[in-house]
């Protein structure tokens, strides 16, 4: 019961939200009851993961059941997105005085939280696209927000890709539902080979189909030009959202066709292997670089999430524990560090109005405790230790090493590593001509504008300080993480 | 011997000596004299029909008691009956549809010359359905020849003139082939009645001489009276000569003659030539071929076309390329399939002529198909009339054209061998007909660009015309059973 | 009782259609129309609750009633069975709604009563081509509709309007034409001597052996034949260019009751007249199977490019009959099964799609998409109705498109295992097919969701040529809002169909499983 | 061959007669001379049919000398078919010449081509 009150209670909320108009004006109620909702809604979760347990939620035809399950992996999903959202969305209630519409963003804000708690929990691979599909639907209002035309072109690019996405997945969901009948999720995988006797073609083409599918939303090549284009248009919070976690609903998604559906078996050592390792690296390296030239702070940003969750992506395509368990703590921590960027971002344009890299010379003039947070979640991503990023890089690079591969448990490593480079290349420039920038640095706009020493609102500070110790401390006491994604990596190997 | 059966020869003889007395009366009278004599003679046929019905044979009819081979036969079955009843039924409701466009085209003096040229036409015509004898038949084809051009030049304006001098010259060529093969056929067989003739040509089949100059006279035949009734590619007279002609001889003309000399053709390859002759001559194929090929063509041209007239004299073409494919075919079905649809489009075209007028009329005179627009508004009774008859050439079930075409079709599969091209040329050209006839009825039924002046309430009988025609396509696309039964028997009755 | 009251469903409104057309002038005079209005729907409505007592009276299975005898073994024969309950069904659901909606719609028009009388003699046509009990029959109704529904397309009589319906009238004339061929060969190869429908197929196994590639070259033949109704590539112009009709006409016939007709009479020649049997597995399968998959991805693509959203709602509808072909082509029960259910979902969904553009287009005269800018504000209940069919028609889970591409595809996908274990090598064609379907829900995406977006979410281009416009005339024109209860009862009516269908097909899944079972 | 020909020479000159008359009256455009075509045409079939019909040393089939027994009269047959075409020919020519004779008031012209095109240019106005 208590999972689906997490999962129906912020979609409810949410839509009372836009159905009551005269909230409009009354920000204090309307920001309060935002942020209570997203406090029961990250308690719900937690303890609905504490719980556990399985609901059937109706019967669509009598071969398609709609059901929530919560196990371990769909847990850890759920908890991170609640935890995030609650965050960045304590963040928005500051960033969102000084846009249109704010009512509108919230009650999306919202139902979004639901649904993709509604995608983690789900017992089936019908549930999980029904959510998937949901999640698009509902997320896309929070791209198009500013309603510019650059910001209704990119929502509509995301609506497009996902959607080609999800009915390219869906190709393959209806092939194994025609194999396997049914599609609940069993680590490890519930397809035999005799379901698949003779047409162990198309059954390939179809994962394939579905890991390209899914791997839209997780930004990947050759799915990934949404991603560039809808992050940074959306308002700041909503950014660090889609960054941070709805990207991390495709990587829930191709991990529960390849290691709850198919099972890792069946493709290892396949050419979908090989091309989904090669498509990763691809993007990997093709999202640093992309990064690394980037002028613009959000869309710098955004093709970091791009190279970033292709670290995940990659580290599943490897089938092997070790990579496993990196890809799982990755997901986590890019979750954490991605918000945090963004939530700079944020921080950053609104105190400032300054959205390109050149212009934040001199930032650490006006908020020196913001960039300090930057720093610290800079240096998390890069993968410095003791931060969280190298902890999830080694066991993915370890874990390559040892996936016998070929060139590819070679190849792995050194791309992660050039990659590593770029992400020093294209994020550290921030702080060090924030703090220090340089002899020919005049200052006079921070002088006139009256900046110097303008911290954020603490509304907007706390989350981003929140998560950036997060970044540093997952890193050093890794272990509660490690442990669960190892026990997750035995039960689906 | 019944009395009926001296209805055929009483017939011929009412409706020639109505012609001669006509050429002394007044025009009135003429044309009540007229159209008495269509209707005495149709219920002969009537009665003729339901005699040979009931007996269920045929019977020759020897005129003046000298046999053969110096006499002069009729010859009666339920298919002759049948057609001769139809005929005459068409050409009632024609005659008595045009009744007062016939007094405005024609001049005054000389309406009794056009009810003379109509009784010529009607005996002329029952001649060719009931002789047994070719030279008669030769001679009611040339009296026909000459009925049907006084009929088209009885108008007397300059379209109607030229239509008449080309109508003459190509009825003259095939007058003329048809003359020649006649003579030669009396050189090898020695005989002109149709019975004696079959058994002397199943004689010269089977003794294998004289195999050429048989071909020659069926194609010299075939081809001549192909010429008369406009097959494809010998149609260019029929366009001018249907469509300027006055309503009533438009209608007669379209549904009618041409029918005629097809139901002549019919018989002389059913009842004189041999069946091997036939089918070693590729006689019939080609006929077939030329058939289909004018169903095309004429389709083609129709829908060049914008006088509407023209339109559907072209479509004749097309109807006629329909029944010979029908009898190219070369079977029972296919004969059948075209004798009916001698019956059906000689229903159906009458009515597209005689609605078409009524549309005219209702656009201030004009015959092309674009100032017809808003006409149905006008004329209501007229644009349902072309409605029906245009659903009918489409072959729109419960019509008359549905069955024709599904006689046809079902005939096809006698014929392997032109199944396809059958079922396929039908299928094509009821498209072609969709596209000229139904584009007419949607002008008909859009409104004016311009206020039309000089609107003509069209008189009763026409729009009687009108309705009867439409319940006789009715009749046709509903109770075909008994009709198509009894073609079958006339026809079984041929032997 | 109940065979003549299938009779009676199919001639009231077909002979009241026809008084009507008789009473045109007085109503005209009199200014009647109001209680004309009355009748009508009271009339429209009568017959619906008749064909709910017959369906619900028969069961799916009612006698034979011949009406008469057109030649030969040529019959006028009614006789109801489920798949025609289905579609009758469908049809007197529908009518009685859109009927309510076109009175809105009409109400400033004129020569209505001509309108009224075609569109109720519609009903009864359509009626009778789902109560037909032979290949006659429906032949013969399927002919009627073209000529009963012309006169709708053209009713606007411009000359955009003409040539539509000319167009119209000569593809569907042509169709019928090659139907014919398929009419005329069955009646020659049948076993029972009759063209009467027969689960599994009626023809004489013996005697379709010897002649099996002329029986399948007429198939494929009668297959396009009927399908140009469907609008099935190179067929399909003529159902864009009709969209310049009144839309009550463009949502019910060309979005249901004509286009309909012709998928269902595609559905009945397969699988009551040839049979599945014979077919399976023949060139001829891949053929039209191809034809239709050729059809979607046209008309889903054409739909992307429109910028007129009738035309584009017709595109859409144009791909979506394919999805019913491509159903059929299966030849399977699952795929009849599947071809019904999207027959059924299809409905509501383009009609309702539809009865928002009416909507749009009567209450601001608004018919191009890049003029919706920003009128999901202002009429939002259309919008919200238009999202939905938009959904649904992409397939989203939880509305009833997702429930029968669902099924299409499983269909589709159980062919290709069964072709590809027997060796055909058109095995590759069903998986093509579940592809096909798919690039066209993505289309289906783009074609339906901008015109969503743009309503609710307007690009606020500072300066925007057509914002500026907008704000321009903003204060003289009157502000478009949501219509009345008239146009709003049919879309809410469909929505929630569409989401009941969606969630909860079983019921009727049933049926149709049923009907697949015995028909496949 | 040539000698098959010259034997039957009525044969042969009234097929080649059939030729000339035929091709005339299809292809000239003059209308009397198109009259005159078809006149040819019909008179090479009389001459064929009385060929036919022609026994060497007979007599004509009218009854003389009170000689009853038909062997003594060449067949009569053709000869009445001879007569019958004659009056009908004579007939069509008569009907045809009228029709030039009202076209060449109209548009003073014999030529039919010439008419022809008189005549669309007459439909035109």
């Amino acid at each position: 019961m208590i999972m689906l009150w997490a999962v129906f209670l912020p979609v409810l909320a949410g839509v009372l939200v836009l159905a009551l108009k005269d909230m409009e004006g009354n920000r204090r109620v309307l920001t309060a009851a935002f942020t209570a909702v997203l406090t029961a809604e990250a308690a719900l979760v937690i303890l609905a993961v504490m719980r556990g347990g399985s609901v059937t939620l109706w019967r669509l035809t009598d071969t398609i059941t709609l059901g929530f399950r919560i196990d371990r992996m769909g847990g850890l999903f759920a908890v991170l997105t609640s935890v995030i959202w609650l965050l960045a969305g304590i963040h928005s209630t500051a960033y969102m005085k000084h846009e249109h519409d704010e009512r509108r963003f919230y009650g999306f804000y919202l139902i979004v939280v639901g649904v993709l708690s509604g995608l983690d929990f789900s017992a089936d691979l019908i549930t999980m696209y029904v959510f998937y599909e949901m999640m698009t639907l509902t997320s896309l209002p929070l791209v198009l927000h500013e309603l510019t035309k650059e910001a209704v072109f990119a929502g509509l690019k995301y609506l497009f890709y996902s959607v080609a996405g999800a009915f390219l997945a869906l190709f393959g969901i209806f092939f194994l539902a025609n194999i396997c009948g049914d599609l609940q999720f069993a680590a490890g995988g519930i397809l035999t080979p005799e379901m698949a006797a003779g047409k162990e073609g198309i059954l390939l083409f179809a994962v394939f189909a579905m890991i390209v599918g899914f791997g839209t939303k997780a930004g990947m090549f050759p799915l990934h030009g949404w991603l560039p284009a809808a992050h940074p248009v959306a308002p700041a919070p909503a950014s660090a959202v889609l960054s941070g976690v709805i990207t991390k609903a495709g990587v829930i998604a191709v991990i529960r066709v390849v290691y709850y559906v198919v099972g890792p078996a069946v493709i290892r050592g396949t050419w979908v292997q090989t091309v989904w390792m090669v498509l990763t690296l691809l993007t990997v390296f093709m999202g640093s670089v992309l990064a690394y030239r980037e002028k613009v702070m959000k869309k710098r940003f955004a093709y970091s999430t791009v190279s970033q969750v292709s670290y995940v992506l990659f580290g599943l395509s490897l089938l092997q524990p070790a990579a496993f368990v990196g890809a799982i703590s990755h997901v986590i921590f890019h979750s954490v560090i991605k918000d945090a960027l963004f939530l700079f971002a944020g921080a950053v344009i609104v105190g400032t109005g300054w959205t390109r890299v050149e212009q934040l010379r001199g930032l650490g003039r006006i908020m020196p405790l913001t960039l300090a947070f930057y720093t610290l979640a800079a240096l998390a991503l890069i993968g410095i230790p003791p931060a969280s990023g190298f902890v999830s890089k080694w066991y993915l690079a370890a874990g390559a090493l040892a996936s016998g591969t070929g060139v590819f448990s070679v190849a792995g490593p050194v791309v992660l590593l050039i990659s590593a480079l770029l992400t020093a290349g294209y994020l550290l420039p921030i702080t060090i001509q924030g703090y220090f920038p340089g002899q020919d640095f005049d200052g006079r706009e921070i002088e006139e504008r009256n900046l110097a020493g303008k911290e954020p609102e603490p509304a907007m500070l706390i989350p981003i300080g929140i998560l950036a110790l997060a970044s540093l401390l997952l890193g050093c006491f890794p272990g509660p993480i490690l442990r669960l994604a190892q026990a997750i990596a035995e039960t689906v190997f | 011997m019944s009395f009926v059966q001296n209805f055929p020869f009483f017939s011929i003889i009412i409706a020639m000596f109505s012609g001669i007395v006509s050429s002394v009366i007044s025009g009135k009278k003429a044309r009540n004299l007229s159209l008495a004599a269509i209707a005495v003679t149709t219920c002969m046929s009537a009665a003729v029909l339901a005699f040979t019905w009931r007996t269920g044979e045929s019977y020759t009819y020897m005129m003046g008691h000298f046999p053969a081979p110096w006499g002069n036969e009729i010859r009666a079955g339920v298919l002759e009956g049948l057609v001769a009843l139809m005929f005459g039924v068409v050409m009632f409701i024609s005659v008595m549809g045009g009744l007062d466009h016939t007094e405005k085209d024609v001049e005054p003096g000389k309406l009794n010359l056009f009810y003379i040229m109509i009784d010529l036409m009607l005996s002329s015509l029952l001649a060719l359905v009931y002789t047994n004898d070719l030279f008669t038949a030769y001679v009611f084809v040339e009296i026909n020849t000459i009925a049907g051009c006084g009929l088209i030049m009885i108008r007397q304006w300059g379209r109607s003139l030229s239509a008449a001098i080309r109508y003459m010259v190509m009825s003259s060529l095939g007058s003329g082939l048809f003359l020649i093969g006649l003579s030669l056929l009396y050189d090898v067989t020695g005989q002109l009645l149709m019975i004696p003739a079959k058994e002397a040509v199943a004689q010269i089949a089977a003794s294998d001489t004289y195999v050429i100059p048989m071909l020659v006279i069926l194609a010299v035949i075939s081809v001549g009276l192909a010429i008369k009734s406009g097959l494809y590619p010998f149609h260019y007279w029929i366009p001018d000569t249907y469509a300027y002609a006055t309503p009533t001889a438009s209608a007669i003309l379209s549904g009618l003659v041409s029918k005629g000399y097809i139901f002549l053709l019919i018989k002389i390859l059913y009842r004189v030539m041999s069946p091997e002759h036939l089918m070693e001559g590729y006689t019939l194929d080609v006929l077939y071929w030329f058939g289909i090929a004018g169903m095309m063509m004429g389709s083609i041209h129709a829908i060049q076309e914008k006088d509407t007239g023209r339109m559907i004299a072209y479509s004749s073409v097309a109807q006629i390329g329909y029944i010979y494919m029908g009898i190219g075919l070369g079977t029972l079905g296919g004969t059948t399939a075209a004798i009916f649809h001698i019956f059906s489009h000689g229903a159906t075209k009458a009515l597209l002529f005689i609605s078409a007028v009524g549309l005219y009329e209702a656009s201030g005179g004009e015959r092309d198909y674009l100032s017809l627009r808003g006409a149905g508004y006008r004329n209501p009774l007229a644009a349902i009339g072309f409605t029906v008859g245009a659903m009918s050439m489409v072959g729109f079930p419960m019509l008359s054209g549905f069955i024709s075409k599904l006689l046809f079709a079902t005939s096809a599969f006698e014929n392997t061998g032109k199944l396809l091209p059958t079922l396929i040329a039908l299928a094509v050209s009821t498209t072609l007909n969709a596209v000229y006839f139904l584009r007419l009825v949607i002008s008909l039924y859009r409104p004016e660009r311009k206020k039309v002046g000089g609107v003509r309430r069209d008189s009763w009988n026409l729009r009687l015309a009108v309705v009867c025609f439409i319940l006789l396509n009715l009749v046709l696309g509903l109770f075909s059973q008994p009709i198509v039964r009894a073609i079958g028997q006339g026809l079984e009755m041929f032997d | 009782m109940y065979d003549l009251l299938m009779a009676v469903s199919v001639l009231l409104p077909i002979l009241s259609g026809f008084l009507l057309l008789i009473l045109n002038g007085p109503i005209k005079r009199g200014k009647h129309e109001r209680e004309m209005e009355i009748g009508v729907e009271a009339l429209v409505l009568v017959n619906s609750f008749l064909a709910a007592v017959l369906i619900a009276g028969t069961g799916g299975h009612s006698g034979n009633l011949v009406l008469f005898r057109l030649y030969g073994e040529l019959t006028v024969m009614f006789r109801l069975d489920r798949m025609g309950s289905v579609f009758a069904g469908l049809v007197s659901f529908l009518w009685p709604l859109a009927t309510l909606y076109a009175f809105e719609y009409m109400k400033h028009e004129s020569r209505k009563p001509m309108f009224f009388a075609f569109y109720t003699m519609t009903y009864g046509v359509t009626m009778g081509v789902a109560l037909a009990g032979n290949l006659v029959t429906m032949y013969l109704f399927y002919e009627m509709l073209t000529f009963v529904t012309l006169p709708l397309v053209l009713y606007p009589m411009t000359k955009e309007a003409a040539r539509a319906s000319r167009q119209y009238l000569y593809y569907s004339i042509g169709g019928a034409a090659f139907a014919f061929i398929g009419l005329v060969c069955v009646l020659s190869f049948s076993a029972i001597g009759t063209t009467e429908f027969t689960a599994g197929g009626m023809l004489n196994p013996d005697l379709a052996g010897q002649r099996k590639n002329l029986l399948l070259l007429v198939y494929v033949l009668a297959f396009f034949g009927f399908g140009v109704k469907a609008a099935i590539f190179p067929f399909h112009d003529w159902l864009p260019k009709a969209s310049v009709a009144p839309t009550p006409v463009t949502a019910l016939l060309h979005a249901v009751a004509v286009v309909k007709s012709g998928a269902f009479a595609v559905l009945r020649f397969t699988y009551f007249i040839y049979g599945t049997s014979f077919l399976r597995g023949t060139w001829a399968q891949w053929v039209v199977m191809g034809a239709a998959l050729v059809t979607i991805t046209f008309g889903s693509t054409m739909a992307a490019k429109e910028i007129h959203l009738k035309r584009r709602l017709a595109y859409s509808t144009v791909s979506n009959l394919s999805y019913i072909l491509f159903g059929a082509t299966v030849m399977t029960p699952w795929g009849l099964t599947a071809a019904l259910i999207h027959m059924v979902a299809h409905a509501f969904m383009k009609i309702c799609a539809f009865f928002c553009a009416g909507a749009v287009m009567h209450q601001t005269e608004k018919t191009y998409i890049h003029e919706l800018n920003g009128l999901g504000r202002k009429m939002p209940v259309t919008f919200a109705c238009f999202t939905v069919s938009g959904l649904s028609l992409m397939g989203i889970p939880l509305f009833a498109g997702f429930i029968s591409k669902w099924n299409l595809a499983e269909a589709a996908l159980s062919c290709g295992a069964d072709a590809a274990a027997a060796g055909n090598p058109g095995a590759f064609m069903p998986y093509l097919g579940v592809g096909v379907i798919l690039y066209s829900a993505l289309m289906t995406g783009i074609y339906m969701m901008t015109v969503s977006v743009r309503a609710f979410f307007p690009s606020l281009v500072p300066g925007g040529a057509e914002e500026a416009a907008g704000k321009e005339t903003g204060g003289k024109e009157p502000e478009a809002t949501d219509p009345n209860w008239m146009m709003l009862v049919p879309l809410v009516t469909f929505v929630i169909v569409i989401i009941g269908i969606g969630l909860h097909s079983e019921p009727l899944m049933r049926i149709l499983t049923l009907i697949g079972g015995e028909a496949g | 061959m040539f000698t098959h020909l010259m034997l039957n020479i009525e044969e042969t000159v009234s097929m080649i007669l059939f030729g000339i008359g035929f091709t005339t009256l299809l292809l000239h455009p003059n209308l009397i001379k198109k009259i005159i075509g078809m006149n040819i045409m019909d008179t090479a079939v009389y001459l064929f049919l009385a060929a036919k019909g022609y026994i060497a040393g007979r007599m004509v089939p009218i009854m003389s000398d009170g000689i009853q027994d038909a062997s003594a009269y060449i067949n009569p047959v053709p000869s009445g078919l001879v007569l019958t075409g004659i009056v009908v020919s004579v007939s069509t020519t008569a009907l045809m010449l009228s029709l030039t004779i009202r076209l060449y008031e109209r548009y003073g012209s014999l030529n039919l081509d010439r008419i022809l095109i008189l005549v669309k240019e007459e439909g035109k106005t």
